[in-house]
């Protein structure tokens, strides 16, 4: 009988074609594992079923705002998890407005949640967050005396530097100088060179896209820096650490995702990922993972997958555990979550310890 | 310790260029010689690097066999592609074959983020990781070898053009092909021919770059790009063009990229073009220089 | 000859390529509803002066008058609404435009209302689009074109081609028309209906400048001939005595029997 | 030796030439008589093998080479030299004429006579070898345009409208050289408009009208026609 | 071909919102009404003057961020903004083109591009004004003062859209039938030609392309408008893919042809969403077909099919 009950129909708006197509694969793959995980436990709500219905916002917010209104028009979805880039996920948010449950994952531009729209939620930790965490750490433990930047050029890139530079200076430690490549550059060796040459003890990293980190690494080690190397918040995968061979062996980073945590639904997740994908778990899977797990908890909890005002009041309700460990939302949807800080240790992820 | 930044600069923007003159080369040729300007050039580069990475990961050869086994298949696609997106339309408006190599390239990049995945790739050389000390400067053998390559084929395709005889049919065919067929040489064979050398041309740059940074389904309008900006620069359908013009590139992006802003590198890259087209509009070596 | 009836001048026209002098201190003159000859050996530069007369590029040196302004050095399109108005040696033409259209394109001269008129379809904008018209196919059938008026140019026979282009350079209305080897590629029979169309054409009131090698069609319509050779005038005056010049008999004419 | 029966071609769905019979002996002058459009130049591209013929059949030395490509037409030893030259600008009067021996039967063994002889001909190409062929003059155009047909060794040699844009000086000499060739034994498909000068050189002549031949005979038998004299010689 | 027929036109347009019924195919048909305007705007250059550009979608961007700008930070009517673009692209069309049009060909479309590459990249840097990379968001919609009438909605959005489409492509055919318009079509099949006749060759390209720009503003300024972010990618070489496709497969040199290709391209993207991830595959593989098997355009198809019943007529 079970099966006769009408699936709760989740979108997952990502970039699945050009330059952020495999990010957006991964976070659509942490999505369907999760579903999978649920639905095997008999889903939610007396037995519906979860089932993921994937769009393609190519990166662009253009196609963004098609696919959510096609989510909610066409399709009629229940509720919508998307936003990946900050320019999508900008634009998004207006067409969902007060209209279907929106969360947003990895997007980390302040603006999102700002104005506080009533059915908007976002999952990723600010920039702000994350480095506030990271600066101690690299003050406290890390020997080094002077950082540069390789940036990416955008507001999360900007925001970024700008805030270690405040955070660094209250620990004496300079910042040497800073580059800005695009979302499109593939060879960073005129900026690299550039930064060699201020002979800093060590060169920050700030990336989030797959390839071009790796790139970024590898070419760090290509120019002969013998230096630290600092990888940005958020970013640590281990497809990354494939690509970038040997230039991220001990390298460390600040996450919201460790591996390695105990967690127990973080464990069934991810024995359910490796058996469905080729591909290793992955932060920004676990992202996805995530939004699914509180969207179909909160649904359940508040009986009902189309009831917004009453699905969006439990969320902010109480604390969630979920598979990256306990969150709780802001008022304006902001979730609150742990993060780890995690080290690259023979070709793995291993968390150091616990943050805030 | 500035003219060291210099000169590392420099030499970053010789092995960048380099890459840009094998691109620009083929792009070149097929213009020169069937008037086509081919958007789905990028695409061969992207193919190059590509099934350089699966010859080395499925066949477990080594390097520099995966490089030439993808010159050698790309150059066989080359031909494939001439014949069915190119061929028909020898007859129409040069808008109709852009659209088509627009369409070829669109074809041949989604079926690639179809085929290989859209996960990025590495393309692992034994040379890319070492880098070489010259003196103050540093760089890595594989980038050495990007250029050495690079050069020495590029002096073997200007040699080719302008005095084996299979070159002359490309010059005869490319100053008019009516004339050329009337005087006994097989167009559709030269056609199909220069498609051949310019994909294997795009290939090659394709497997020498793939080692330097990251490998995904998109490289190619990257690729073209540079590729049509070397080629106006230097001289529509002229070789020498290509090269100069590739170098030049090459070490202007670097140095803007170095001393004014990083982020700025294209816009200047595309400044310098707008100053060389606004002095010479045919390019720095317009086609009649060149092909004799 | 009255100075107003010198409809186009030339003192020292000099044009150089390089080290090479393809016309050299050249001096003519047309007068009103006059049919002025250039003939010489290939590559005398008579393409050359053509085209620093129609503003393809300027003279090295030397002055260039037409209807009593000063034109040296001016675009061709300054000419052209001047007056003066060229053919080109090898054919051109608006090849996928039909041949009325062809015509049509040719007239913007004397096309007066604009875009806005066309815009709200004005009365004014109304009868200038059929009085052009009504003239294009005037011109059409003035050069015996009238049956191909819908086919595109570039089906025509080259034969054809070369009266359309005629016809282009009518529709822009010139009161100088220089013609490039109008009768190239026709036979003898075409070449003496050709004749009588120049004459037609100077009858409207144009004066004709023309450069030909086909000897009959020269002879039959010139009332004077310039000889260019090496770039440099070597003979002028009427058709009979520049066809018993020596000189050009030497260099042009050969064996060539040139009756009139 | 050429033999030309029923040839039709057409250009997108218009027809061009409705069926074309025509043949050219061994050592043979013969000429295309025509007005403009009536398909001459079609007819020569049609045999040439550079328009692809809708009908009928063309046959040289008793072989059928309707269906082959330009280069091997020209192999066989029968060879256009097209209206309006279609030179390579950019390339030396040497090597147009290394390239026009590119399919001369007997390669290179032959090559060294041939370009002698052609020099014969033609003394200024030799003393302008390694001139571009784009600054050259008209009538030297010509020239080299003829000197690269006949590097290929022709058996039968097509000339479109060779006097085109030449001065009357320069055609005289084109005559002679037509008639040389005609000596050495060449068989020889003439187009021209000057129909007067190629009913004088030719043996026997067509007369071509919108795609169809409507009369032949021989050449100085045509000039007395009447209806040739005032269609075509403006008598 | 539509002539006689228009006004049924007119009216199939008008009632299509309410034919398909569901708001997310009144946005494709906004989409598709806001294309066809670019896409007419670049026909302009490619079909009328016959020169390439891969710069066009800067003066789209460059509409979308003026009418944007403008309005949000310098309280300009939202209505007034579609005309502050066209102002301001056509006056970078004016400066870009007045230096970029002594060259013609690949060389131009190269220098377009060049020109195209720096306004964005300006766009991307100009933080203060452009908020880079970000974008901008929230750009208020049209509106009428005093109605409460939402032009958010596709369904209402549609309208304003199509009713600038109809003026644009009626300007577009009066454009053809006007001097100017025949100079354009001159310059485009024989320059030298067009120069001998009188016509400044110079002069007339600049004017097409400094409208055509205009047009790319006022496209750029309702799309600004309607979704409500904007982004430096914009100006991105996809866009005039996207545009070039749209004209070409449509058929350029017509103004039916690149308003059919707009719809063809909207509507042919969202039926390929059947076959999943090889939407753009498939795409790729129809509009290579197309192209080789339609070299000129749909609008061919037309002249084929008239022609054929021309030729039956008259047989
Ligand atoms: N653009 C150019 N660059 C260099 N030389 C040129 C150029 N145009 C013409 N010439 C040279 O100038 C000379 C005169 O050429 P022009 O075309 O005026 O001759 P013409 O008298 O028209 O000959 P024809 O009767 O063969 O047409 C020739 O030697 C030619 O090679
Ligand atoms: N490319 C073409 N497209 C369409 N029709 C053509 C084309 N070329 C020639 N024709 C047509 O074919 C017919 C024969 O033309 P062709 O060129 O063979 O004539 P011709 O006898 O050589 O004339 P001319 O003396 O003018 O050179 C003409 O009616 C012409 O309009
Ligand atoms: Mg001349
Ligand atoms: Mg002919």
């Amino acid at each position: 009988a079970a099966q006769q009950k009408p699936p709760v129909k989740i979108a997952a708006i990502a970039p699945l074609s050009g330059a952020g197509a495999f990010d957006g694969q991964l976070a659509v793959e942490g999505m369907k594992a999760m579903a999978e995980v649920i639905n095997q436990r008999g889903g939610i709500l007396g037995g519906r079923k979860i089932e993921l219905v994937t769009y393609d916002d190519k990166g662009t917010p253009e196609e963004g705002v098609s696919a959510a209104k096609r989510a909610m028009e066409q399709d009629n979805v229940d509720m919508i998890v998307g936003g990946w880039f900050s320019a999508v996920a900008l634009a998004q948010k207006e067409v969902t407005r007060d209209k279907i449950i929106n969360v947003m994952t990895s997007s980390q531009h302040p603006n999102v949640t700002e104005q506080g729209h009533k059915y908007l939620f976002r999952l990723n930790a600010t920039s702000t967050m994350m480095s506030d965490t990271y600066s101690k750490f690299i003050c406290d433990k890390m020997k080094v005396k002077s950082v540069a930047f390789i940036t990416i050029n955008d507001d999360y890139g900007r925001l970024e530097v700008e805030n270690y530079k405040k955070l660094l200076a209250s620990c004496n430690i300079e910042v040497k100088g800073n580059e800005f490549y695009n979302r499109d550059d593939t060879d960073f060796t005129t900026a690299l060179t550039k930064l060699k040459a201020l002979n800093p003890d060590a060169i920050y990293v700030s990336a989030i896209n797959t390839s071009q980190g790796a790139t970024i690494y590898r070419q760090i080690r290509q120019t002969a820096f013998k230096g630290t190397i600092i990888a940005s918040a958020g970013n640590m995968n281990p497809k990354l650490i494939e690509l970038s061979g040997p230039a991220l062996e001990g390298v460390y980073c600040v996450s919201l995702f460790a591996p390695d945590s105990q967690n127990s639904s973080l464990k069934q997740w991810m024995t359910q990922y490796k058996k469905d994908f080729k591909n290793e778990p992955s932060f920004i899977g676990s992202l996805g993972a995530q939004a699914v797990q509180v969207l179909a908890e909160a649904a359940d909890k508040a009986g009902s997958s189309r009831d917004y005002d009453k699905i969006a009041q439990t969320l902010k309700s109480r604390k969630w555990d979920t598979l990256l460990g306990q969150i709780s939302f802001t008022d304006k949807g902001q979730a609150m979550q742990n993060i780890y800080l995690v080290q690259v240790k023979n070709k793995q992820i291993v968390s150091v310890a616990s943050g805030s | 310790m500035d003219f060291i930044v210099l000169g590392q600069q420099i030499i970053n923007g010789l092995v960048n260029g380099m890459g840009y003159v094998l691109i620009a080369t083929g792009l070149t040729l097929v213009f020169g010689v069937l008037r086509i300007v081919n958007f789905a050039h990028g695409e061969f580069y992207m193919l190059g690097a590509f099934l350089t990475y699966y010859a080395l990961t499925l066949f477990g050869v080594d390097y520099v066999a995966a490089a030439l086994l993808a010159t050698i298949a790309v150059a066989g696609l080359g031909i494939g592609a001439n014949r069915f997106f190119f061929r028909p339309l020898r007859k129409e408006h040069e808008f109709t074959i852009l659209l088509s190599s627009l369409g070829l390239s669109l074809l041949i990049a989604n079926g690639a983020e179809e085929l290989f995945g859209a996960d990025p790739k590495y393309v692992m050389s034994p040379y890319a990781d070492e880098a070489s000390e010259i003196g103050p400067f540093v760089v890595t053998e594989q980038r050495l070898i990007v250029f050495a390559a690079a050069a020495v084929v590029m002096a073997g395709v200007y040699w080719f053009i302008r005095y084996t005889r299979m070159g002359k049919m490309m010059q005869a065919t490319a100053q008019n092909p009516e004339g050329a067929a009337l005087t006994g040489i097989n167009t559709d064979f030269v056609h199909g021919y220069t498609f051949a050398l310019a994909c294997g041309l795009a290939a090659l740059a394709g497997a020498l770059v793939a080692p330097t940074a990251m490998l995904f389904p998109t490289v190619g309008s990257w690729a073209v790009l540079k590729g049509f900006i070397v080629v106006v620069m230097g001289g529509l359908g002229s070789v020498t063009g290509a090269l100069l013009g590739g170098l030049l590139l090459g070490v202007v992006e670097s140095l803007g990229g170095g001393y004014i802003s990083l982020g700025f590198k294209d816009a200047i890259g595309y400044a310098i073009i707008i100053a060389v087209l606004l002095w010479r509009p045919q390019g720095l070596f317009s086609v009649s220089r060149s092909t004799r | 000859m009255a100075k107003n009836d010198i409809l186009l001048s030339v003192e020292g026209l000099t044009r150089r390529f390089g080290g090479l002098v393809a016309v050299s201190d050249v001096e003519l003159s047309v007068a009103r509803g006059e049919i002025l000859g250039l003939i010489g050996p290939n590559g005398a530069g008579k393409t050359t002066v053509f085209n620093m007369l129609g503003g393809t590029f300027p003279p090295s040196s030397g002055r260039i008058r037409f209807d009593g302004t000063d034109v040296t050095g001016w675009p061709s399109h300054r000419m052209a609404q001047l007056g003066l108005t060229r053919t080109f040696q090898i054919t051109s033409l608006f090849p996928t435009l039909s041949v009325l259209e062809n015509v049509r394109a040719a007239s913007f001269r004397r096309a007066k209302t604009g875009w806005a008129g066309a815009f709200f379809r004005t009365r004014a904008w109304r009868e200038d689009e059929a009085a052009l018209a009504r003239r294009a196919e005037e011109i059409l059938d003035f050069v015996a074109l009238g049956h191909r008026r819908d086919m595109p140019a570039q089906a025509l026979p080259y034969g054809e081609q070369r009266k359309l282009e005629i016809a282009v350079a009518l529709g822009a209305d010139p009161t100088l028309l220089l013609l490039d080897e109008p009768a190239a590629g026709m036979n003898p029979d075409e070449g003496a209906k050709l004749v009588q169309m120049i004459r037609a054409i100077r009858d409207r009131g144009v004066s004709v400048l023309l450069v030909e090698h086909h000897m009959k069609v020269v002879m039959g319509v010139c009332d004077r001939l310039v000889v260019l050779d090496h770039g440099v005038k070597i003979a002028e005056g009427q058709p009979q005595a520049v066809a018993s010049h020596p000189e050009v008999i030497r260099v042009y004419l050969g064996r060539e029997k040139v009756g009139a | 030796m050429l033999k030309v029966s029923g040839l039709k071609v057409r250009y997108g769905n218009r027809e061009a030439l409705h069926g074309i019979d025509l043949e050219v002996g061994t050592g043979e002058i013969v000429t295309l008589v025509g007005s403009n459009g009536a398909g001459k130049t079609t007819t020569l591209k049609a045999i040439s093998g550079i328009l692809r013929a809708t009908g009928g059949q063309v046959e040289f030395g008793g072989e059928r080479i309707d269906r082959l490509s330009p280069h091997a037409i020209i192999a066989r030893g029968v060879v256009h030299v097209p209206e309006g030259r279609l030179l390579f600008a950019d390339m030396t009067v040497m090597e147009h004429l290394e390239l026009g021996a590119l399919r001369a039967p007997s390669g290179k063994a032959g090559y060294a006579r041939r370009l002698d002889w052609v020099f014969e001909l033609f003394p200024v190409l030799k003393e302008r070898v390694a001139q571009r062929a784009g600054t050259m003059s008209g009538g030297q155009q010509q020239m080299v345009a003829i000197a690269r047909g006949l590097m290929a060794e022709p058996k039968c040699l097509m000339l479109d409208e060779p006097s085109l844009g030449l001065a009357p000086i320069v055609v005289d000499t084109l005559a002679d050289t037509i008639l040389t060739l005609h000596r050495a034994g060449i068989a020889i498909l003439l187009v021209e408009q000057r129909v007067d000068l190629a009913l004088r050189l030719a043996d026997r002549a067509y007369v071509l009208e919108t795609g169809r031949v409507v009369l032949s005979g021989a050449a100085d038998a045509l000039a007395e026609d009447d209806r040739v004299r005032e269609a075509y010689l403006g008598a | 071909m539509i002539k006689g027929r228009l006004p049924l036109v007119v009216a199939v347009l008008g009632i299509l919102p309410f034919v398909v019924g569901n708001a997310y195919l009144q946005h494709m048909l906004v989409l598709w009404a806001i294309y066809a305007l670019l896409a007419l705007s670049l026909n302009m250059i490619v079909g009328y003057l016959g020169e390439l550009t891969f710069g066009h979608a800067a003066f789209f961007g460059i509409g979308a961020y003026t009418s944007a700008i403008l309005s949000m930070n310098y309280g300009l009517p939202v209505w007034l903004g579609p005309f502050a673009a066209a102002i301001v692209a056509a006056f970078f069309g004016a400066v870009i083109g007045y230096v970029a049009l002594r060259i013609v060909g690949p060389q131009f479309a190269i220098l377009t591009l060049g020109f195209g590459s720096i306004l964005y990249t300006i766009t991307n840097y100009w933080v203060d004004l452009t908020r880079g990379p970000m974008g901008i968001s929230n750009i208020p919609p049209f509106s009428l003062p005093g109605l409460d009438i939402d032009f958010t909605r596709a369904d209402r959005m549609y309208y304003v859209a199509l009713v600038v489409l109809l003026l644009v492509a009626y300007g577009c055919r009066a454009l053809m039938t006007s001097r100017t318009g025949r100079a354009f079509i001159a310059v485009r099949e024989n320059a030298p030609l067009a120069a001998s006749t009188g016509i400044d060759v110079f002069h007339t390209k600049l004017l097409g392309f400094t409208i055509a720009t205009a047009l790319a503003g006022v496209g750029g300024a309702l799309y600004g408008h309607y979704l409500r972010v904007i982004t430096p990618d914009l100006m991105s070489l996809q866009y005039v893919a996207a545009l070039i496709i749209m004209v070409i497969v449509g058929g350029k040199g017509t103004i039916i042809g690149p308003i059919i290709g707009a719809g063809i391209y909207v509507a042919l993207l969202e039926a390929l969403r059947v076959v999943g991830s090889l939407r753009l595959v498939v795409f790729a593989a129809l509009l290579t077909l197309c192209v080789i098997f339609l070299p000129g355009g749909l609008v061919s198809l037309w002249r084929r099919y008239a022609g054929r019943q021309a030729a039956g007529g008259a047989s």
